[in-house]
């Protein structure tokens, strides 16, 4: 039972992923692209932590997992900002319709 | 047919796809990334190869060979970067002149 | 010599002296002189002692960290290479004196060249103790790094190039070592020499190994086909950095090379060992003519000297054909093709150091290093031009000198092998070497239209490339020392 | 469902193929910003690999050296080589970023760093950071002429191919000495038996090297000058949150080696990448510091190595022959300094030239 929700959350983190890399791919400038990114990328580690965290071995082993989550999210919002404000500061125009 | 000899042959293709670019890429940047790219080829048929027995413990020897490696090899970017970027500084150069055959 | 050290005590300190010395030079950059002189002074001692040691205790091995091979790493020595620590220790103490006086006017660059020139100490010393090839590969790299750095040292465009070429030559030639060193070790288990030479078997592993590692070592031995990068390199370092790369840094990839042709490639069967001393010996023949040619056309001095270091790299070569095949691992120093070639490896050792020394110091006293403006240097640097002359005569392969001793052997071992264009090869090479040689000389003895102006040379630089000059000439009288130190065969 | 047996082997084929694609693709890349990002790519993808294998001290080490540092290295460089690059602190911050991201090999990092290396490298494609020069082809050498080389290099490496086939049967190497000796080495973990016990000498060089390397890269040049401008705020807040986590992880991953993968050069490139975070953050070294304490604690890993390995002789043992009983405290002392000192090495070499 939990494995197979377990695999579920982690189909489910998969998918997220796809879709990330597509709006990578295709969106049309770089804060879309940013927003593509790290909303996705997100949501979608956090989904692949948790479907871990189900088959952790120990409480600590899932304590760790979801430490990875919390410091990629810091750093994934820290570096889009970066790359954000280095694209206005170099007066790239937001892409509108 | 089994992973470690996939990895040991995949590190014959990087070294061949490194030493092609080091001979014919000019810009010393690149010439440094086939460099390290040769290096990481060399490292997974040392290390890789340590994983034959299978089911077996890896040979911890040629793995704590290959992060001395790692490590020269870091240290070898440094140098040959800090050396292109004097090399910029005093010609506008980042390319070796008539450089057709090293 | 205080009997209260060993021999491993003595081969431990030629290691950690230097290393040792570097760091303090790095922590102490006013005291760097100091430092440098005496470590320079404690490694001529060390490498005494250990001659001391082998010729009372015969070969050494130490055990690092008390393991042993297959699992640690060894340390060893033998007559090869305690002659080859000792030419390091004689050529890099002439050196050090002459780089105290050649730098008081740079101290940016006298500050880096005492922790990199130690540091190339360190791994010119610990190549010739190492006895594990993954060892091996570590201090090739610390080799190749520093001779690098030293050699962008000036900071000039064209140093900074020739360094650039050198460091990247000099990193594929280790990779290339290096990816030997994987296919010995997963064919035979082990990366200690003597081990594997007791191991190893003819076939596709063995073949491909000594192929990459050939080739790399080559490659950083620049031997013709592999010499494009020596010339500009040793041209455009500061001129006792060119000293310290012809005269030793080159040794040490031929050194590494020897060492294994003879404890792990020669005698294995198949058609790749037999073919490829007569490979060798062909390239050494190019590098030979080709190196003493490019010599003659050169205007700039030390151009001309480092085309002769291309042409002398070839002679170590001529010998691979000569010696034959093995007859048994004890004999192999006893062989005349050996002794040439180790007799023209210290010979060139001291001479070239005495040669690019020279350079320097005229080049400090007109400026620049144009060879038709010498200008009655003769006159004014009577000293340099004696070195300069006797490093040649040694290069030429006259008597007395380390050199003709050298060439002697080596026309020896051709003539009893009935190798008559080997011999040729060798007579052709000292004429041409004779020609640029004086090409030089003459120019030195000829005024200019106008007279040069000259900067005062310190005495310091003149004095200590007469020393090694004198070196390189004494090394002809010196075979009744150096035979029995030789034949402290390999440790088993 | 003898399918699933095959599974593994289907993700390694898969694995090894991205690998060479990577590598064709870092390596042939006009765009030399497209390419240094797709060699960070294939510096991660090949932890995975070395994962796969077994050998989870060499992923650490690939993914923070390998891929982290090296590819802080080569984005400093790449910035400070455009043509009229003149903020040349952004592009090695985000650098330095997609670095500090891959911290962990238990995280599916690769496919993320793929997109990373996708997603900026359209922006670099807009600005000075494209060095594609005007003749298409002036990058490489003329067409004939790589045909040559390819073709001149395809036979040798097939033979190795051949060799590396051949070598595949399996055989012990050194795996049971070592683990028969292992009691006496001071620690319980393998590799870090091997790299500072067994082996030790081969690793106090290792360090000699990396201190090499920064006192070749000081003696070209000075400290390139980086303006005071106000430091991102975001950028200033993570660096003061992650610096001390940092320093905590490289102290448990120094620990952790003695029983586990982990060890000085993962721990110091932790290190070293926490130094160059705060620097980029507008932390900077007291112009008091700088000099012989800086010097020290450069030094200080060689050393303190060193004289361990010599002070042992006084007591007769061999050359770095630690007395019985006292190896593990002798190890972790050395380790301890080697972290320190390759900390501040690499924070040092990625800011580049002395101070």
């Amino acid at each position: 039972m939990l494995v197979s929700l377990s695999i579920l959350l982690l189909l489910a983190g998969a998918v997220f992923f796809l879709a990330g890399t597509l709006g990578l791919l295709r969106f049309p400038d770089v804060y879309t692209r940013l927003h593509a990114l790290t909303k996705a990328d997100n949501l979608g580690l956090g989904l692949i932590v948790l479907g871990l965290m189900l088959q952790a071995d120990s409480l600590a082993a899932a304590g760790k997992l979801l430490f990875i989550w919390l410091l990629l999210l810091a750093a994934s919002a820290t570096a889009g900002q970066l790359v954000a404000s280095w694209a206005q500061g170099k007066g790239i125009k937001p892409w509108r319709g | 047919m089994n992973s470690v000899l996939v990895f040991a042959l995949a590190g014959v293709g990087l070294i061949l796809l490194g030493l092609y670019a080091l001979l014919v890429q000019r810009h010393l940047l690149r010439k440094v990334l086939a460099f390290n790219v040769i290096s990481s080829g060399i490292f997974l048929i040392l290390a890789g190869l340590a994983r034959r027995a299978p089911g077996a413990e890896p040979d911890p020897v040629p793995q704590a060979m290959v992060l001395t490696g790692i490590v020269v090899a870091v240290a070898a970017t440094a140098l040959a970067l800090a050396m292109i970027q004097a090399l910029r500084t005093a010609t506008g150069r980042t390319r070796l002149d008539d450089d057709g055959e090293d | 010599m205080p009997m209260l050290l060993s021999g491993a005590d003595w081969a431990v300190a030629l290691v950690f002296v230097p290393l040792l010395a570097a760091l303090a030079c790095f922590l102490v950059p006013r005291a760097a002189n100091w430092l440098g002189l005496l470590a320079a002074t404690l490694i001529l001692l060390a490498a005494l002692g250990l001659v001391g040691g082998l010729l009372s205790e015969g070969p050494l091995r130490v055990a690092v960290g008390g393991w042993g091979a297959p699992l640690g790493i060894d340390l060893w020595a033998d007559g090869l290479s305690a002659i080859l620590l000792l030419m390091t220790a004689l050529v890099g103490f002439g050196v050090s004196l002459y780089a105290l006086a050649y730098f008081a006017g740079h101290p940016r660059q006298q500050r880096w060249f005492w922790p990199l020139w130690l540091l190339l100490w360190t791994a010119l010393n610990g190549l010739y103790l190492a006895a594990d090839l993954f060892n091996l590969y570590v201090m090739l790299e610390v080799l190749g790094l520093s001779a690098a750095a030293l050699t962008a040292l000036s900071g000039s465009a064209t140093a900074l190039h020739a360094a650039m070429r050198y460091l990247l030559v000099s990193l594929l030639g280790s990779a290339a070592y290096l990816l030997g060193v994987a296919l010995l070790y997963h064919g035979a288990g082990t990366v200690d020499i003597a081990l594997l030479g007791e191991r190893l078997e003819a076939g596709a592993v063995a073949y491909s190994a000594l192929l990459v590692m050939a080739t790399g070592l080559l490659l950083k031995t620049a031997l013709f086909p592999f010499h494009f990068w020596l010339p500009p390199a040793h041209g455009s370092a500061p001129a006792p950095v060119s000293a310290l790369l012809s005269a030793l840094v080159i040794k040490a990839s031929f050194y590494l090379l020897l060492r294994l042709w003879l404890e792990l490639f020669s005698g294995l069967a198949g058609p790749l060992p037999a073919l490829f001393p007569e490979l060798l010996g062909l390239f050494g023949v190019a590098a030979v003519l080709w190196g003493s040619v490019q010599a003659l056309r050169q205007r700039r001095l030390k151009r001309l000297i480092a085309y002769s270091t291309v042409a002398q790299i070839g002679y170590l070569f001529l010998a691979f054909p000569l010696a034959g095949a093995p007859s048994n691992a004890d004999s192999m120093m006893a062989n005349g093709a050996w002794q040439a070639v180790l007799y023209l490896a210290l010979a060139h050792g001291l001479a070239k150091a005495a040669m690019f020394l020279s350079a320097g110091s005229l080049l400090r006293f007109a400026g620049h290093d144009r060879i038709a403006d010498l200008d009655r240097a003769v006159q004014r640097l009577p000293l340099t031009l004696t070195a300069f002359v006797l490093g040649g005569v040694s290069i030429m392969g006259l008597p007395p000198s380390g050199g003709f001793i050298g060439k002697w052997l080596l026309l020896e071992a051709a003539f009893s092998q009935g190798r008559w264009g080997l011999a040729l090869v060798v007579l052709v090479g000292g004429v041409l070497a004779a020609g640029y040689v004086f090409k030089v000389v003459g120019y030195a003895f000829t005024p200019t239209e106008i007279a040069q102006e000259g900067a005062a040379v310190p005495l310091g630089m003149q004095w200590s490339a007469l020393l090694l000059a004198f070196g390189a000439i004494l090394l002809g009288f010196a075979a009744p020392w150096l035979w029995p130190l030789l034949e402290v065969g390999a440790a088993p | 469902m003898a399918w699933l047996n095959l599974l593994p082997l289907a993700i390694d084929l898969v694995l090894a193929l991205t690998l060479l694609w990577l590598a064709w693709r870092a390596l042939s890349s006009p765009d030399l910003f497209r390419a240094v990002v797709l060699f960070i790519a294939l510096g991660l993808v090949l932890g995975l690999v070395w994962v796969r294998l077994d050998a989870v001290d060499i992923a650490l080490a690939e993914i923070a050296l390998g891929a982290g540092v090296t590819g802080a290295l080569l984005l400093a460089a790449l910035a400070k080589l455009q043509p009229g690059a003149t903020d040349s602190a952004e592009p090695a911050s985000a650098a330095e970023f997609a670095a500090a991201l891959e911290g962990d090999p238990d995280t599916p990092r690769p496919a993320l760093a793929e997109r990373a290396a996708t997603g900026t490298a359209p922006i670099a494609l807009g600005s000075t950071l494209d060095e594609r020069p005007v003749g298409a082809a002036a990058g490489t050498a003329p067409i004939a002429l790589r045909w040559l080389i390819a073709l001149l290099l395809i036979p040798p490496c097939i033979g190795l191919g051949l060799v590396v086939w051949q070598l595949w049967v399996p055989a012990p190497g050194l795996t049971d000495l070592v683990a028969a000796r292992l009691d006496e080495s001071g620690v319980t973990y393998p590799v870090t038996a091997v790299l500072l016990n067994f082996r030790g000498y081969d690793t106090l060089l290792e360090l000699a090297v990396l201190l090499l390397a920064l006192i070749g890269v000081w003696s070209l040049s000075p400290a390139p000058h980086l303006d005071d401008a106000e430091p991102e705020p975001a950028l200033a807040a993570l660096s003061r949150l992650l610096a001390p986590l940092m320093i905590l992880v490289a102290a448990y991953l120094v620990w952790i080696g003695a029983q586990a993968p982990g060890g000085a050069f993962q721990a110091g490139s932790v290190l070293g990448a926490a130094g160059v975070l705060l620097r980029l953050s507008g932390w900077r070294l007291s112009p008091r510091a700088t000099g012989w304490p800086l010097r020290l604690a450069l030094v200080l890993g060689v050393a303190v190595f060193a004289f361990i390995g010599l002070a042992v002789i006084g007591l007769g043992q061999p050359l770095l022959g630690y007395p019985a009983g006292w190896a593990k405290p002798a190890i972790l002392a050395i380790e301890l300094a080697a972290t320190l000192s390759i900390g501040t090495i690499l924070a040092a070499l990625f800011i580049g030239g002395r101070p």
